[in-house]
């Protein structure tokens, strides 16, 4: 078979993320092409989790709402996802806990007997979908053995024994092994860090909040490895201060949130946009206002990261929509960052920061440009006035050059001025710094296209809703493109891979088509909206569907 | 590359700017006795120049950036201390004071400033406490005492005033000392020994506002130095911060010098541990 | 003479604000239409403070570039200011201080002599200005008495000797006093204050900041007799959150700050729109990015408010440009933010918050529209869905009401939901108040317009821009267009306003022409900008340079 | 109009909102003993229900406000003082109630409620200190002992907690405790007591996550009964308040009961005086 998709559901706490990860691990032993969705409310227990393995032979960027095979740790499962099921789907449940018709097994009994936690559940779940896709159980044993630390030969027992209950089952489906060497699988959270990396991260700051915190928990654990500095601050006010004052000090620096974290640091952003620090922010978003749906996944924050900050001052917005670009993306902020010394944001979301994607992170380079440095000659003036509006670095601790950094308009040697003339000159200064952003930016390619080149119906896409659209203008032979960057939107990119278009179609995760509105303010022609703000996030299918009735 | 300069003088850590502080201000005080202890630190070879780096909120204080000829981060109100640990922590070998009004670090960014100290990361942080807003014209301020009749209070404030002593005391502070700006020669001792203690030196400066809060004659009334004093006794610390609870209460005794002081590992060695 | 233009300027301390007060009421009591600007750096001694005083026959809302009298009480004074004299100015001065041709007197020397202090120099020149114009000297006497509460004794003397030893200077300009009673002058922050409490205003919150810090102190002062509460909190959060609990539990509210304060609000205005809080926000603009220039005056920060925090929901901005406007905004706003329980923002600025006008707020009539209230009936529930996305108020002490509040999204009890259904339906319900308010607002006239309403040149401007533009457009004849809500916008009185226009041209004080881009993006042509962005505000006669060059 | 209900029971107090904090979890000995000293206090008539309003901010513990049938305000992370102030000043016949989690309340928004404690404000604040951030899966948080190893601070926490109790008499709240959410009756009665004290009143829970800090058994082995201590007496309420220092110290002693109660105006009365 060419592709299978699986849930697995159940309650937080019952370890689904975990089972979700391992059934991910053995389909990519296969040689399959993965995308791994999780779903889960804002609980540590209870209440309704799953995730979404979705294997191809092809490359897939997004899960599929229907799906092969579903199995049920809980009732809930069956009862919220049982329209999920084609015809010839298959369900596998504890018999113990479920009432369904397919492949049930007393999987609680069989732990209980055992006097190992609930939890043991997913492992034996595992060896039994295992046992009726056909798969070995060396690699079964594999999997438990790479993720677990933890009482590994009684897991491995379990899953022993449930492989052999279920060995004799029907087997629905048989996973043929595909020639491919398995794939590292990551989540658009450690691409995000090891990008960052990757473009000389030195200093992370960060205070927990979904979607990003794993970008803390994923630096702290390898600061060491990768010589960093991470601290996690008292609060997001603090975050974003001291990742301003390293970056002051000399060291890049980075800081992640979400919407109400970043909102937070408002303030301190405009404060790099006039003391010209460089500095990057990963901002996941999710759906708000306020708290929202904090463990849900939304594009409703594109204009407010370009307009958040008092006064008026140059940016760069990223909007990565899958792991590589998640990488470069990190990588390359950094070095627009220091470039620049400017603040650049990276638009993630949810669904990007938390589903799991085969990754080639050894296929991008790491690369650390250097800012434009001061060489040392006559007196040092932070602010100096240059052709191109980017005055040369000195840090502190460097002889014969005093650092002044200023929130106040200021003069070139960073003291405070009210004087018309250099507020006008500095206002200038920020204007000539966009322009700067502008040229070098084309010297990139920085719009992606999927699907039929040739299409006349277009769908206009970013971030994370790149995944789903790929495929389905795949399917439907549409044309979809993807500006990477978009801020300062690359018009003449767009206006290249718009050409012949006769319908374009914005696909966005928000309730205005934030996009929409910028293309359409740089002179292009939106004809139609498709737009989703329930949280979820696109699949192929429904954009199908949706696409059909448009066109 | 450009070689130490030997024998700073005040001058060579003033720049041209022109001062704008009102005659009388206690932050000229403040202000030349920065720059003695400064100065004297880098010639003693205590501290280097190019590592000195200053930090400063929003508010009359904050132009003291403007006036140091060193490394300066002219940060937004409320926000001088977490730079300024930001700045450590990315790079140890700097000299790190932080100078923050009262506004700034008692009320804006009180929580940057509690934390600092409970890090006991190794930074000075020097407040300008005139325990009023003076760059706003005159409103009451965390430090203020009860029933101030500043232009947000017309009829007198409501709230007694915190005691910053206090609170850095048991926040975790392992250098908390206060001076007068009247007396700069006693500041500036206090300010040598605050940036060259290893730890979170607190140095609670009593400023007057000249123009919205003028308290030169109380202070004078009832400052005293600390004498026969254990500052590795934290109790006694704690008692002394005491004796004066920022009122305006008549005939007050308030002492001077360091209150408190052991050490302790700092954040940032921590960090590279 | 028709008009009159006075410069007074000093040292910070000198009391130059406090003089031009005192000279706009003596030209007020003549009869004249008054408009007072001030220009002081961020701080309290020192440096250079002036104000232009400009008196008119005719209605005026701007002050002038160039100048009839300078009155130096410093030679910064002159030195700075030169530039703006005509041919026929005169210069009004203390000899012991300042070296010019025109109208020395050696006040520093009457002061001394008195044993008064240097400030009292300021009301010595106000006397010999009074003397020089031929103003009575009783009026003189009125102005100090209303003005100062010490010293009122010996600050008559000393402006009688003054007034004495001027009386024989030549009378270059006879003031003739104008058949019209004298107005009541005004300061844009004291008319923002004075109109909240006309729409009902019961609780204001603030953190001082530049140039709003005036209307808390307003308040402050007369919230016995308006029967507030006011509190100076602790920061810019705590200020909000204050107001937030306070429109909660039923109260009018309103916030006041600038920027940076606004940056550290934005969290909380989300929780405005996810929890449907009624409140008022005046922002200040000043120029940024940062503390920027924090006493002088700006428009950059329309599209920040706009779009000011995480995730999509209703708010309204409305932009007053003179006085009545600011009294009229104010009311208004408490009224749409309670009829929708939404933000309502004002976005004000240093050149409307602290210019002195006329005004007539006792033409402006008190409004405080009851909002939509619970009938008592049945179980309450915070959050009905209801066909305009409005549910019914309640609030806590109401027997029977449970009234629950939330940051996530929830269901009509305000309990919370993670459920894409509900979510859903929350997020139209946002989308229903967007379009019930922009019905609304249909039903009032929100686009003023001046000058000639037949030309095909139209200066479309906003807020405090609008009175040196109007000023313009009479003398060129040309048309100006303001939109009193600049979101949403009026897009349909606009075009009626619109209406012939054969070239628009957007005057703004910022870098990027943020209204043009919005009623670009609402389908309008703008086909010339005219920008200002170093701190200062347009005079007409800058203006009417500007738009020669284009048109 | 609708009358006001008599007799409220726990039931009459709760939504039918399903409970999703994890079996075993601190938050339940702390949501029936609020439910129960509400519903004694409001059929004592200490308090009318329908003025009884609860704040809350987000994490695990704010979960409470979709559980409890009262008004609420469930506000953002950190911020439940901030709006508890401003109900309390608006309708200061209400009576407000507002509940934290240690990230909440001593770190997000550590300014509000240090200000609260100085206003003296007539607010109950109840904090649900697990020591940790739950919510978010298990980081180190203010009152964390030294050393946590959390997921932000997998090798361990660096400094050290800060002791509420000490914090909050200092700043000035006039009703400070400390309960067991393992010890539901004793919080019920301490509640009672914070709801009707007239000012400031603070009560720090001590409340295990079953998850991410299963501190039941170190607590069960340490926590006693305060007894003949004097609530008026600062020094005491202090000294006690020092006795344990959220460290994780062998065999600690931990005190619960009203360690300081006095008498002071407050802030939303004086602000009608
Ligand atoms: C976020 C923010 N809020 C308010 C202000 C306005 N502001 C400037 S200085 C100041 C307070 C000054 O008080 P303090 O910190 O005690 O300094 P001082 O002027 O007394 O030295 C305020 C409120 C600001 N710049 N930023
Ligand atoms: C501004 C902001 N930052 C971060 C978060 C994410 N967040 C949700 S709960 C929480 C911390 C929870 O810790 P605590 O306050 O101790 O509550 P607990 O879950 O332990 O009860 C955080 C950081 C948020 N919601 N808002
Ligand atoms: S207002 Fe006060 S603090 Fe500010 S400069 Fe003047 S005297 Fe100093
Ligand atoms: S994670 Fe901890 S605090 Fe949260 S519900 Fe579970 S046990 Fe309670
Ligand atoms: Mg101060
Ligand atoms: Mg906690």
């Amino acid at each position: 078979m060419k592709e299978l998709s699986i849930l697995i559901g159940g309650k937080a706490g019952d370890g689904i993320r975990q089972a979700g990860a391992s059934i991910a691990g053995l389909l990519n032993e296969f040689g399959y092409w993965i995308f791994v969705y999780e779903d889960y409310p804002s609980i540590i227990r209870g209440g309704h989790n799953f995730s979404i393995i979705r294997a191809a032979a092809e490359k897939i960027l997004a899960h599929e709402e229907k799906i092969d095979i579903l199995i049920a740790l809980d009732q809930q499962t069956i009862n919220k996802h049982s329209r999920r099921l084609k015809k010839n789907s298959l369900i596998i449940f504890d018999s113990n806990a479920v009432k369904a018709d397919g492949a049930g097994f007393a999987l609680t009994e069989m732990v209980k007997k055992n006097n190992l936690p609930p939890i043991v559940r997913n492992t034996a779940v595992l060896a039994v979908l295992a046992a009726i896709l056909g798969v070995d159980f060396f690699l079964v044993e594999k999997v438990i053995k790479s993720s677990l630390n933890k009482k590994v030969e009684e897991n491995i027992a379990i899953a022993r024994e449930a492989y052999d209950l279920a060995k004799s089952s029907e087997k629905k489906f048989t996973l043929s092994r595909l020639d491919n060497p398995a794939r590292q699988l990551m989540t658009g959270n450690e691409a995000l860090a090891i990008g960052a990396v990757k473009g000389g991260l030195e200093f992370y700051a960060a205070y927990p909040m979904t979607p990003v915190t794993a970008v803390l928990h994923f630096l702290a654990e390898n600061k060491k490895k990768f010589n960093l500095q991470v601290v996690h601050a008292e609060n997001e006010i603090g975050v974003i201060g001291m990742a301003e004052g390293a970056a002051y000090a000399g060291k890049r620096a980075m800081v992640g949130t979400s919407g109400g974290g970043f909102a937070l640091m408002v303030e301190h952003l405009s404060l790099a946009g006039q003391a010209e620090i460089p500095l990057v922010i990963i901002l996941g978003q999710r759906p708000g206002p306020a708290t929202g749906l904090p463990t849900y996944t939304g594009q409703g924050e594109l204009l407010f990261a370009l307009h958040a900050g008092h006064g008026e001052f140059p940016r760069i917005l990223i909007a990565p929509g899958d792991i590589d670009e998640a990488i470069e993306a990190a990588r390359d902020a950094q070095n627009w960052a220091w470039q620049f010394q400017i603040p650049v944001i990276i638009l993630a979301d949810k669904h990007l920061c938390e589903s799991a994607f085969p990754a080639n992170p050894d296929k991008i380079p790491a690369e650390v440009k250097a800012a434009k440095l001061w060489d040392g000659q006559g007196e040092y003036r932070r602010y100096l006035w240059t052709e191109d509006g980017i005055s040369p670095l000195a840090f502190p601790g460097q002889v014969g050059a005093i650092v002044k950094s200023d929130s106040y308009e200021h003069d070139e040697d960073g003291i405070t001025t009210e004087e018309a003339e250099i507020a006008l000159k500095n206002a200038e200064k920020r204007i000539k710094k966009a322009a700067a952003i502008e040229a070098e930016l084309k010297k990139k390619s920085l719009v992606k296209t999927y699907g039929d080149q040739n299409s006349q119906t277009v769908l206009l896409v970013w971030g994370s809703t790149k995944g789903a659209a790929a495929e389905a203008a795949e399917r439907l032979g549409c044309r979809v493109v993807q500006p990477l960057v978009v801020h300062p939107l690359p018009v003449n990119e767009l206006a290249e891979k718009f050409q012949g278009a006769k319908k374009i179609i914005g696909v966005e995760g928000n309730a205005s088509g934030q996009l929409c509105g910028l293309v359409a303010a740089a002179g292009f022609k939106i004809d139609a909206k498709i737009l989703k703000y329930d949280g979820r996030p696109f699949t192929p299918a429904e954009l199908v569907e949706k696409i059909k009735k448009i066109i | 590359m450009a070689e130490a300069q030997k024998n700073i003088t005040v001058a060579d850590l003033s720049t041209a700017c022109p001062n704008t502080w009102c005659p009388g201000c206690g932050n000229f005080g403040i202000e030349i006795a920065v720059k003695k202890a400064f100065g004297e630190l880098i010639n003693e070879e205590k501290i280097k120049r190019e590592n000195l780096t200053v930090v400063t909120g929003i508010g009359c204080h904050g132009k003291i950036a403007d006036y140091l000829n060193v490394n300066s981060f002219y940060s937004l109100h409320g926000r001088s201390i977490a730079p300024a640990t930001g700045i450590k922590i990315a790079r140890p070998e700097l000299s790190v004071v932080a100078m923050a009004g009262d506004g700034d670090a008692y009320g804006e960014g009180l929580d940057h400033l509690v934390f600092a100290a409970k890090r006991n990361i190794n930074l000075t942080v020097i407040i300008h406490d005139n325990r009023v807003y003076a760059l706003t014209t005159g409103q009451v301020s965390p430090t203020s005492p009860k029933n101030f009749k500043g232009k947000s209070t017309p009829d007198g404030s409501l709230d007694k005033p915190i005691n910053p002593l206090e609170l850095m005391i048991i926040a975790g502070a392992t250098f908390v000392a206060r001076a007068f700006a009247g007396d700069a020669e006693f500041l500036r001792e206090i300010i040598k020994e605050a940036v060259t203690h290893q730890g979170f030196a607190f140095v609670e400066v009593l400023q007057p506002c000249f123009t919205f809060f003028n308290t030169y004659e109380y202070y004078r009334g009832g400052v005293y130095h600390l004498e026969n004093h254990n500052p590795a006794d934290k109790s006694a610390a704690l008692e002394k911060a005491r004796e004066w609870d920022y009122s305006d209460s008549a005939a007050p005794k308030i002492p001077l010098g360091i209150f408190y002081q052991v050490e302790q590992p700092t954040f940032d060695r921590l960090m590279r541990e």
